[in-house]
């Protein structure tokens, strides 16, 4: 009975997260709707027609976007691992300064942070570029990143890499077949932020990109900034519908990939036992 | 770089185009509209392309987050890749006086010799501020109200009227609070329907000053205040949010600087098609948009031609009809040929928009760009507490 | 709960390459911010240090409104969203399936964007929204009026709706992961010991989650605290959110403005370190009051 | 006080059948033990008791009360867990106190309570510690002060003494022991160690492969073992050849013997056992003309093969013709290896195994 | 095959001296134990030589060169730990191959080397389960195993039988001793059995509180330790007072003694220390007129207090005057509670101790 209850709440919680959702989904096709009607009056496709028609941008940034963020998703984990395993299972000075100063991107607003760095990527030649954009996209998302993997390293601590180490595994060994298949939780929600975050920036893209990256949302922003409720959702629409699969493809392949290093061994070992 | 800035001033037209062929020219302007993109990639890039083998690339953008990149490469001393931004007003009067801007260059352009008249007020001055040059016309646009006819069939064309208006239907008034755009011009207009316009062409930048100068429109608001939408606590925070109330029949005005929002809204099935744009009979502001050229623009030539385009009876006229953008053209009638006189006759107006005509009688000199800010402080002191 | 290493060099290694992308940006972004803040930027010809930008800020009349209203927005919507948040992953780990599929939806509000999401709030809370039309269809209302105000309200409701909306799904995605890799093992262990199925929650997945907890909470505040764009969308036209009257500084085409946009910037971050550092140390008290008991 | 009844329990992993129809009763207030060789289903056992994991079949009653689907926290079967399932984030003090907790108990009892049992098993300067910063016997014991201090209606010991040495281990045993008889716990034991079972329980149950094979007093599975399995599983057992010839005695490979008092009813397909510490050794010849082991009975020659100290005894492994056997002597044993002995065993010591 | 030695090695935890001024010298290819209670520092000391915890002060070396700063993997230490920590994400197999992957040895001789350890240590059907899903004597199993199959140079085991069955520990033990003398691996074994440590190591040492108390061969420790806690750790003991008087003999509770032979030294401050299987008991009266005990020495009469019966023996706890003492007998004694009995001890099992 207990457990029946707790769906019932667990159903309801997540449906009024998810329904509000349906109200993009039905503005994208939404010519008119004046109130107090509770469905449209009027539909349309003029948003969705727009977006897939043969020459728009929309699918070449799309790409461009998903390229971008899974760069960005790739180094920002190579850097935060090490960060977050620092903070998580090392006791030394001057951590607790550095566990503010990480979520220093989040304090100091993007604004500020993006004008002072302009120049200087300017000098280096990185601005207008796909390497820039990537490059500063990294900084938003570190908070996220350091955060969630000091957390978890915290939590599992490293009594199984010390196993691998005694077992002969090398630093790089430990943390492919250790280290990383421990934290994979860690990794898919700290990846799931970091991909969501960079897929969805807009002003840093464009002071770094100059407007020659294009990114899905340069061109999603101005839409939702004006009054056209039809192309503001078919935008967002889009930009919900392949990010999240953008998202559970990235997911899958982890999975794929964390099965590989120890569900393939075990069907081997089950059919020679056999 | 510095070699083509030397050539430019001394290329003829002829060399211009011959070395601006085969190249690229990328122009950054606000992208919020399906029917501007549409038509910025569409027919303008096509032109370009047949006629002059130009590959231009609409990037659709803010201008004001053109300007901050344009300042940041300026103090990088770096390439910009912006040729051509779509820029007016104040942020003209921004990135002018912050050297953003290259030029003058208007006078190279053979259309704009031959098609516009330099001399125009509108040509001359951006909200109040000499363009020396420095921008070419793009087109025009004038503040107007959006009413429902069906609902409001004799919709207020003064100050007074709009408030006994209000006072009979409360709560269904409202604009976006300055300093939001819109909203900011909305302000003006009433002050210009009370104490007149003329007095602030040339007002000192002072906040006494126009403190005192706008008084009495103060009150009007103060008095108008309580019949708002929301008793006037409170406002929307964008054009774009008071446009979806008024779609939604939440409010039964709504106000656009641009006077063919109407029949856009209209034919994207948006607005009711009953919808009319109306205005002062005292007159609304007016302005202008325009067309400037980066000072680190990567290709000027290419930028010169498609400007140059831009400004052709052709180009304005396919930019006039309300399928495509419907802004006002910005050629000098008087210097037209018949036959291109006649491509704008042909074009049909859309629904619930004012013809040009009617418009450009009742256009009204925007305040020198100093006095906004001022304006809207002030407005802001007296109405939010 | 485990030893933590001592070790002098290793730990520092481990942090270079982020710390050196930390540290790049922060003398350069938080430097240069400053110094506009100062009224120091030669690029518009400004080359006069003085703190009278400061001055002015802390000066003016919506300052200290706004602080509040930011302060307050931000903290009851990250209060509320890990309530939920936490709550959801707990029910869900809960149940004997683990919902794939509802776990990904739930992904969904992540996804959506800041500005996208008060466009939803929007639709759904205004006053012609899609909740006031199904309170004219149930009869509860009669026209768009009726329908309290929670947009453009002075109590910031849209804003925390909207932040709830956004946070919710975060704090749930990192807790969820977070309980699921607490092993079934302690549950069965304490379940033994005669707990309940709220004392497993207090006693087991609370405790070891709240770390996790702990840091997307400070995310979810910081961010909330020093982003403009649901305030400005959603929030009433007075008080205005802190970081809204900065972005209207900032987007003042009069850039000798910008020092008080820099000003405001770096009075928000100010504040924004003294909360983060004060959750710290009280974080930190209750660890310690924990393990010294 | 609670009687405890499983009645043909089946459990399933993975389509194996891990628990086979066992059924077993535990009176109230006994202690009794559960022994059998690694993954024999000892720990299933228990936590199907517990709650924790559901049989496939059968019924389960404690005090008469059927358990279905009574969750664990509500049957008062406490287990300490083989592999302790400390809390990581509660100091010891805390993981003692936990029980004490969810059962509401004031404070100032909780205190005074988790004092005394942290001074029991000798961890009063630990209470403070993390279970990541305590040694593997000193985690098992917190795992079993945790267990007593809610003095549970039902107690399942799942190998409580495996980290600790001698003697801590039978302090511990009898402590538990101790409670166990003061407050009448009905107590089930699962150890690898058969002196634990022996010692502290009043009955013992062998399991092999989920199968109950066995359930008696001590002395019943000591002496009349009803399989080689479980005679095996109480140490190191050999088995004697024999033939019954038509004199109506046994001819074994270690002498002859009547067929009366425990022999009477041999059969033929039954096994003869005998343990090592039951076989006597004594010297061919010791010099001195001693004669102790001789006079016990029959005796054969045989052949000191291999021998090992253990410290209170030495093993001897002794060839008599073919046959190896394994014999125990108390403290260093005075026999080398090749030498000649005596290999003799009291008929009494012989076990008759079906 | 390498040589260990650690030299005055001191540890801290939390400002406490965990371990203290260890010095311990392991030949190559030799197998000692280390025996200590619950927390004295034996999986410290493990840690310490694999380089997983850091020394506070002293030096290591392994084969002659200073093991200062080389990390774990390249010291080719292996400890098999004593909570087991098998790989959750990687099956029982893919445990066991672990070390050979990160060796590179390519597949095939993986999985014949693999098959074979599992067969071994009897979990061939287990191979494709993980860690999760299997018994608790299977997991330290799959500990052993995994710590085996990389033929390390030096092993160290950490209580590697605590959950396992006689009969199979017995295996496993003799097992880890054959590979252990083939292959000449240097090998530290940590137990609280003293019974594993006497069968297999040639040296023990015996550690208290972090300090190394003892360390030699089996037979020295058992029979001459340096301590009484030493000797108790061997199992329980009984101290036997006694005077010295003029006459030269030794007068204890159970008998008088000539003061020769191991007793020639004996010193006041000396303790004389019997254990209980040295201590033999006879009837008063056994009916029969068997005589058999009070042959041995000089004997005194005491009484039975408690009997517990173990299965291979039986203690007696016996009452001399004031004096308890404990002896054991092999099997299932003759004596009751209650019953008069001769205690007599042979004075070669007297332990003499500083
Ligand atoms: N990380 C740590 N922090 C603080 N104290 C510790 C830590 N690890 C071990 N200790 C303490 O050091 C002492 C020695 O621990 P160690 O694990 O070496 O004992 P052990 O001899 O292996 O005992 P056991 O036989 O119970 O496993 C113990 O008292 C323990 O509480
Ligand atoms: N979750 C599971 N999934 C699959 N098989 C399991 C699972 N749990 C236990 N088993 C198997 O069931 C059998 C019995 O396990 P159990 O833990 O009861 O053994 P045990 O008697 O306690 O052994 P030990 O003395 O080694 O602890 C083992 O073969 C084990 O591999
Ligand atoms: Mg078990
Ligand atoms: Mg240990």
């Amino acid at each position: 009975m207990e457990r029946s209850l707790s769906r019932i709440l667990l159903i309801i919680l997540s449906l009024s997260l998810i329904l509000p959702l349906l109200m993009i989904l039905m503005w994208s096709v939404t010519v008119s709707w004046p109130f107090p009607e509770i469905f449209p009056r009027e539909l349309g496709l003029r948003g969705l027609r727009t977006i897939f028609q043969p020459g728009s941008r929309a699918l070449d940034s799309l790409i461009t976007s998903i390229r971008i963020s899974v760069f960005v998703t790739i180094l920002t984990l190579a850097i935060t691992i090490p960060g977050g395993k620092a903070l998580g299972l090392y006791e030394f000075p001057g951590k607790g300064f550095i566990k503010i100063i990480v979520l220093a991107p989040l304090i100091v607003s993007p604004v500020a942070i993006g004008m002072g760095i302009h120049g200087t990527f300017i000098r280096l030649g990185l601005t207008n570029t796909e390497l820039g954009v990537i490059l500063i996209h990294i900084v938003p998302v570190i908070p996220y990143g350091i955060r969630i993997f000091t957390n978890i390293f915290e939590l599992v601590g490293d009594q199984l890499e010390e196993q691998g180490k005694v077992l002969g595994a090398g630093s790089f060994q430990t943390f492919m077949h250790i280290t990383l298949p421990t934290i994979m939780p860690g990794i898919i929600s700290a990846g799931s932020m970091i991909f969501i975050i960079s897929f969805s920036q807009y002003f840093l893209t464009f002071l770094i990109g100059g407007g020659s990256v294009q990114t899905f949302p340069l061109l999603m922003v101005p839409y939702i900034q004006s009054g056209d409720r039809m192309m503001a959702a078919s935008y967002s629409l889009v930009f919900i519908v392949v990010a999240l699969l953008a998202l559970l493809g990235i997911e899958k392949m982890l999975r794929l990939y964390y099965s590989k290093n120890s569900g393939i061994a075990g069907v081997f070992y089950t059919k020679n036992s056999d | 770089e510095e070699e083509e800035t030397l050539d430019l001033e001394t290329m003829t037209w002829e060399e211009i185009l011959e070395e601006a062929e085969g190249s690229e020219v990328r122009f950054y302007g606000w992208g919020g509209d399906q029917a501007i993109n549409d038509w910025m990639n569409g027919f303008v890039a096509e032109q370009m392309m047949e006629k002059y083998d130009i590959t231009l690339e609409w990037v659709p953008m803010n201008i004001d987050e053109i300007l901050n990149k344009l300042q940041g490469e300026k103090q990088a001393a770096a390439r910009g890749t912006a040729d051509m931004i779509w820029i007016n007003g104040e942020n003209f009067f921004t990135a002018k006086s912050n050297d953003l801007l290259y030029g003058p260059f208007t006078e190279m352009l053979p259309n704009f010799n031959n098609y516009v008249n330099s001399e125009d007020v509108e040509v001359k001055y951006d909200f109040g501020y000499p363009t020396e040059g420095y921008e070419a016309p793009f087109g025009k646009t004038q503040f107007v109200m959006i009413y429902d006819q069906e609902q409001t069939p004799n919709p207020p064309t003064n100050h007074e009227a709009l408030l006994s208006y209000a006072k009979a239907h409360p709560g269904e008034i409202t604009f976006p609070a300055p300093p939001d755009f819109t909203g900011s011009v909305f302000v003006r207009n009433i002050i210009y329907d009370i104490v007149g316009h003329e007095q602030f062409l040339d007002m000192e930048a002072e906040k006494e000053v126009v403190r005192e100068a706008i008084a009495p429109a103060m009150e009007y608001f103060k008095e108008l205040k309580p019949y708002l939408w929301r008793e006037g606590e409170t406002y929307p925070a964008t054009l774009a949010q008071l446009e979806n109330m008024y779609a939604d029949g939440e409010v039964r005005m709504v106000m656009a600087y641009n006077s063919n929002l109407v029949s856009q809204r209209i034919s994207s099935g948006m607005f009711p098609e009953t919808s009319t744009s109306v205005i002062f009979d005292k007159g609304t502001v007016g302005n202008g948009h325009f067309i400037g050229v980066p000072f680190n623009s990567y290709n000027r030539v290419g930028a010169l031609v498609v400007i140059n385009e831009i400004l052709s009876p052709e180009v304005q006229a396919s930019k006039y009809n309300p399928d495509n953008w419907g802004d006002l053209p910005v050629l000098d009638n008087d210097k037209l040929r018949e036959e291109d006189r006649e491509i704008f006759e042909r074009v049909e107006l859309g629904e619930g928009a004012l013809p040009q005509d009617v418009l450009l009688e009742n256009r009204l000199p925007e305040v020198p760009a100093p006095l906004v800010p001022i304006i809207d402080q002030i407005w802001m002191e007296n109405l939010l507490d | 709960m485990f030893q933590l290493k001592k070790s002098s060099i290793k730990p520092y290694i481990y942090l270079l390459p982020v710390m050196s992308i930390l540290i790049f940006v922060f003398t350069l972004g938080l430097g240069i911010s400053i110094l506009q803040s100062l009224g120091y930027h030669p690029g518009i010809g400004l080359y006069e240090v003085t703190l009278d930008y400061y001055r002015e800020v802390f000066q003016s009349a919506g300052f200290f409104s706004g602080l509040i209203f930011s302060l307050r927005v931000s903290m009851i919507s990250t209060v509320i969203a890990a309530v939920i948040g936490v709550s959801l992953a707990y029910l869900l780990v809960m149940q004997k399936k683990d919902y794939r599929g509802l776990q990904a939806l739930l992904k969904l509000p992540i996804i959506v964007p800041h500005l996208v999401a008060a466009f939803l709030i929007f639709t759904l809370f205004s006053q012609s929204g899609m909740i006031a039309r199904l309170g004219v269809l149930l009869g509860i209302i009669e026209e768009s009026r009726d329908f309290p105000a929670l947009i453009f309200d002075s109590q910031g409701i849209g804003i925390i709706l909207a932040y709830v909306w956004k946070g919710t799904p975060f704090i749930f995605l990192i807790v969820y992961q977070v309980l699921r890799s607490i092993e079934q093992d302690m549950v069965e262990a304490a379940r033994n010991l005669g707990a309940r199925g709220s004392d497993v929650f207090f006693w087991i997945f609370l405790p070891l989650s709240l770390p996790s907890v702990f840091s997307t909470f400070i995310i979810l505040f910081a961010f909330s605290f020093g982003s403009y764009e649901i305030p400005f969308l959603l929030g009433p036209t007075t008080p205005r959110a802190l970081p809204v009257l900065a972005y209207i500084e900032y987007t003042n085409p009069d850039w000798t403005n910008r020092p008080y946009a820099m000003a405001m910037n770096m009075v928000l971050a100010g504040i924004s370190v003294m909360l983060v550092w004060l959750y710290h140390w009280v974080f930190k008290r209750y660890q310690h009051h924990r393990k010294g008991r | 006080m609670k009687e405890v009844l499983l009645q043909n329990i089946n459990k399933f992993y993975d389509g194996e059948e891990t628990i086979k129809n066992l059924t077993l009763k535990v009176e109230k207030g006994e202690m009794i033990s559960l022994l059998g060789p690694s993954g024999c289903g000892k720990t299933t056992t228990l936590k199907i008791i517990a709650g924790l994991v559901e049989a496939d079949q059968g019924k389960i009653f404690i005090d008469g009360k059927s358990m279905d689907h009574l969750p664990t926290q509500k049957r008062g079967a406490v287990i300490v867990f083989q592999d302790h399932r400390l809390f990581p984030h509660m100091t010891v003090g805390a993981n003692i106190e936990f029980g004490l907790r969810m059962k509401r108990v004031p404070k100032s009892i909780r205190r005074k309570k988790v004092q005394e049992m942290l001074q029991f098993v000798g961890l009063e300067k630990q209470g403070g510690k993390f279970p990541g910063q305590i040694s593997g016997g000193q985690k098992q014991r917190v795992a079993i002060a945790r267990g007593l201090i809610v003095d549970p209606a039902v107690l399942l010991l799942d190998e409580p003494f495996s980290n600790l040495d001698q003697r801590l281990k039978e302090e511990m045993r009898s402590f538990i022991v101790d409670i166990q008889r003061k407050l009448k716990i009905t107590t089930i034991l699962v150890t690898h160690d058969k002196e634990d079972a022996l010692i502290t329980s009043s009955k013992i149950g062998v399991m092999f492969d989920g199968e109950l094979k066995q359930y008696g007093t001590p002395e019943e599975l000591y002496e009349a073992p009803n399989s080689l399995a479980v005679a095996r599983f109480f140490g190191e057992i050999n088995e004697i050849p024999y033939k019954t010839i038509d004199d109506g005695k046994i001819h074994t490979a270690i002498g002859i013997y009547e067929k009366d008092g425990r022999l009477a009813e041999l059969e033929e397909t039954d096994k003869l056992l005998l343990r090592p510490e039951a076989i006597f050794l004594s010297k061919e010849d010791d010099g001195s003309g001693n004669t102790i082991r001789s006079e016990i009975g029959n005796s054969v020659l045989g052949k000191v093969n291999h021998r090992t100290f253990a410290g209170e005894k030495t093993y001897y492994e002794v060839d008599i013709d073919s046959l190896r056997i394994r014999g125990s002597v108390i403290g260093k044993g005075a026999f080398q290896t090749g030498e000649s002995v005596f290999v003799h065993a009291a008929k009494e010591s012989l076990i008759v195994c079906k």
